[in-house]
């Protein structure tokens, strides 16, 4: 069960963090490499589409996006009737563990990879979709008996959020483009995606270090829902992969994207659509716990379940 | 100062950035003509926002107005964004050329 | 407040990124004896200046001086630039330390 | 203006970007409640500090306080700061919401 | 007539613009970006001038550059006879049109490639003496009658403007290095640079966007101009380098040249030279209509053109 | 005693700046940039490491940095018994000059690779280890008989600072995942480094060219204490390393390590340690004299002394 190098640049900047190292990465290098990683996986994503047929896909999708719509729900429950969160931070933290971490994607792609097990490209498209239904559900459950929801603003938020607009966008560009078409860009979107990625998680862990503080105030039993929340997930990711048929390494990728928690697309639309929701709740369990748990811990983990119950569900 | 300047209201708002697609509408919606906006950290009630992504970046955002428009915009702010969102705004009179700009 | 305070203006310019090395030279050239410069972005008569490159970008320039030199700063941006491109200009007074230095 | 206002002050301080370590920690010993920081070029008595990396940049902090705290700043930054750093400081008086915050 | 896949990215990005998305990509990334690209096309050039003899350049050189002035002077009387623009918007939007775009060079030498078109990357040298002349031709048109022209000002801002700067820059090190002196460095200036070219696009994508609204403004007449002159200039340049005896990929590459429009010297330039021209005009239609025109259309055309009267003129 | 393509690049930049170009690099690119080259050159040395027994480099290590912490001492007397500087800047320039430039280590590397001379992977090392102690010294030095040095603050300030953070860090990630571990990644840290170098040096270049004011305040004896210093620091080094028994190559590393003056951690501790110093002057002969000579002179001048006295010394 070791981990992938590239977490090692996770740990250098979260104990870069802690130190109070004066290493700071510019905010706008932020922005660019989150923007150069989901523009590639949805490049790869969509060059690989390119070899198969599109339409076999709309079964499965339809059924991982359905049972992933479980996910928020339970949450939900747990935090607000076991834990009794105030129903907008209940709402909130379960719409970041429904919706997707693309981050989390990329590493146990690689993961998978650095260990040559076979993943499918089109698992992007899944990547793609998960992201915007727990957002809806929960603004659903934070809003259930009062009037005000500005669907249409948090549809925009989401719709047109850059993580949709890249991933999409790449998706659609490699697939019109192809292999051949995109073949002049791989220089940079695929080889240098990993080396990208080691960098960006250099930062997530300086990020990360810094919502440290915030897990004080949130307290043990959040922490503690950090770590088991995911694993929930991830075990239904491996079971509901059983039942689709799905490949050993689509599995550990489905377990990964259900046990993996938002910090781009949720914590934005969130922010506008349930205000009175306490970011530090959200933003410090899923990325001060759940993000490095799935790192270290999570990914080679679903990888091991996946392996144990491939014969027996397949 | 010299007779071509005017008095005008400068008001100041310090915010999340998340806030930004929210907040501008709002400001034409008040009466303001224009706005300024630079980016920025800071500290307060809620904890330090380094800057380090969007999610703890601050902006900062100044409007040069007149009276009834300051007075509007600041209560817009405290009626629909005070109770959930770390806003900071200031107010302060300066003086400026082409005072029908503003 | 304090008596080790003076009484100066400050002089905050908001134009285009595109003036600055014609403004900046000019700044010195009227008597002022510093600036500090911001980049932002902002909306105004022309439109939006998104700061998405640097012909839509805005700079914001604050000058601390005494009351004569602020006239001509005033003075000069209105006769030199006022016309031809987006310039908001306003002051106030401040209380400095060492007011010899401005 | 608006009842709903208080007086405050708004103490602005502009430095070498180094100093920011030294400098936001000693805030808070005087009893700022908060600040807010943005990155800023200039050019001074020590000459032109561009931007171009961090030891020719500067910042600008500004912190709303009551006045006696913007006393203490002054008088912080005097003793500390001023013999050996480029810091220039100015104070001016603003009307916020929720004095009790700052 | 099908476009270059790097084109879809200038597509996402205007989608991106138009839909409000988000996605902003930091002014800065621009920056470093438009460094990168130029410093590439420059010392790609230097490269292959170091294998040809610089002397023999002058000649065409001088053709070159002496048909492309007629390109601003007819412009400026179709603006100004026909469509009684105010003689600095006119004098200006001639200077942008006359100049030329650094990344539209770089989209048509990519188109060549993938259809394994030969062309001399000495065109480059032409890149760089084009960007000057119309420049001076529009402060000249613009001021004709009236004395205040800070020449020395516009001059400076021009030679010492950082496209030309970095061009030539480039092109001399190239030059200097040689291949061999800069082959350690084509991991990162040759290898990169598509990549880099799409995602520029992207960014260009965005920023065309946000002239649409300029376009309304600039009326009908400007719209169709920024269609018109550009198939114009491009015969122009189909025609000249047949005179001069181009090969076919050079012959696309000099009409690619004469047929765009200057948005990073030029803009810069004219705000310091000619104030009182409206700057929304010259880079509405230049970004908003004849940079997306030759992308899509105009390169496809040039090169059909090209190929066409090849027999004809050579 | 030609130089690295590289260094043209420098030439680049520093012509842009004193033309008054408006070719600006932005400072997060800057900061990017300096991130990165720091991070590449610890992982390029960490990957060696695992290739050696660590224990056999501590009897060098402890020679190596013995030794270092002659030059700011003999430069502080230097500075302030011979021309009579004031105590803080005496010992503010010698740390700077005790200390070590990283971009100056990587263009010597480059230099030798270029001239297939070999040089042993672990001498990273001694780059990390020669940061902190000239430091130290300098504090030392403009603090003695005086007692309010704030020891903590600096320790943590240089311990804790990034281009230890980084390159230590580095150092660890590459040693523990391995030339194997670290492979996926070399597109990025490894092939890019040198073209990355050639823009970095170019942004060095503009900078240094701001400094060049600086320099006519500093007076000629500062000038040529920025070129005599390297020189004999130079010396110095390779006579260390022949006592040492290092091959050529490595002694012409550590010739530049020793010649070298710091302009990251140097300016950075010295402004909060040895605050009444003026930073213009330090810094106007590190980077304005000292680090342009060391790129153009330097590097050529300690790899023939090296070849010389190799035979002499081993
Ligand atoms: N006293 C203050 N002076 C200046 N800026 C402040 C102050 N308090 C808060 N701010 C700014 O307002 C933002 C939000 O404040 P808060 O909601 O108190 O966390 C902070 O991140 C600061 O940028
Ligand atoms: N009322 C205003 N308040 C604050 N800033 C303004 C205002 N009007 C204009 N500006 C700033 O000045 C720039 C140029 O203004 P304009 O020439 O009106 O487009 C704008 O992009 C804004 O940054
Ligand atoms: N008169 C002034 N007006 C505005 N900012 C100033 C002024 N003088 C100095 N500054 C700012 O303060 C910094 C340090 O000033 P100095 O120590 O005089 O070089 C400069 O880089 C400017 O950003
Ligand atoms: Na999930
Ligand atoms: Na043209
Ligand atoms: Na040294």
């Amino acid at each position: 069960m070791s981990f992938e190098p590239v977490v090692l640049f996770f740990m250098l900047g979260l104990l870069a963090g802690v130190l109070r190292s004066d290493l700071k990465i510019p905010g706008v290098v932020y922005e660019a490499l989150s923007i150069f990683l989901l523009l590639a996986i949805g490049l790869k994503g969509g060059v690989e589409l390119a070899r198969h047929d599109v339409l076999d896909l709309a079964g499965p999708a339809l059924v991982v996006v359905g049972v992933a719509v479980l996910i928020p729900l339970a949450c939900f429950s747990v935090l607000r009737g076991l834990a009794g969160f105030p129903r907008a931070d209940a709402a909130s933290i379960a719409a970041h563990y429904g919706s997707v971490s693309v981050v989390t994607f990329a590493v146990a792609s690689s993961f998978l990879a650095s260990r040559a097990v076979a993943a499918d490209g089109y698992m992007t498209v899944f990547l793609a979709l998960l992201e915007l239904p727990a957002l809806l559900v929960g603004v659903f459950l934070a809003r259930r008996g009062q009037g005000q929801v500005g669907w249409r603003t948090l549809l925009h938020e989401v719709l047109a959020g850059k993580s949709i607009v890249l991933l999409a966008g790449g998706l659609l560009i490699g697939w019109l483009a192809g292999p051949d078409g995109i073949h002049p860009l791989d220089r940079v979107f695929f080889d240098l995606f990993k080396g990208m990625l080691a960098f960006f998680l250099m930062e997530m862990g300086l990020v990360a270090a810094g919502r440290l503080a915030d897990l004080r105030r949130a307290g043990p039993f959040l922490v503690a829902f950090a770590v088991g929340a995911p694993v929930c997930a991830g075990l239904l990711g491996i079971v509901t992969a059983g039942l689709l048929g799905f490949s050993v390494g689509n599995a550990v990728l489905l377990a990964t994207l259900y046990a993996s928690a938002s910090y781009i697309a949720a914590p934005a639309a969130m922010r506008i659509a349930v205000p009175e929701a306490n970011p530090a709740l959200s933003i410090g369990a899923s990325l001060g716990v759940t993000f490095p748990f799935n790192l270290i811990a999570g990914i080679p983990l679903y990888y091991w379940l996946a392996f144990r119950l491939h014969g027996v569900l397949v | 100062m010299s007779p071509a300047l005017t008095c005008r209201k400068l008001v100041t708002i310090i915010c999340e950035a998340e806030l930004e697609t929210l907040l501008l509408p709002e400001l034409a919606r008040q009466g303001a003509h224009g706005y300024t906006l630079t980016e920025a950290r800071g500290q307060g009630a809620r904890g330090v926002r380094d800057g380090a992504w969007r999610a703890s970046s601050n902006i900062r955002i100044e409007v040069l107005c007149g009276v009834g428009v300051a007075e509007r915009l600041v209560e817009m702010l405290q009626t629909r964004f005070y109770a959930d969102y770390g806003v900071v705004v200031f107010v302060v009179d300066v003086e400026v050329l082409r005072p029908g700009k503003f």
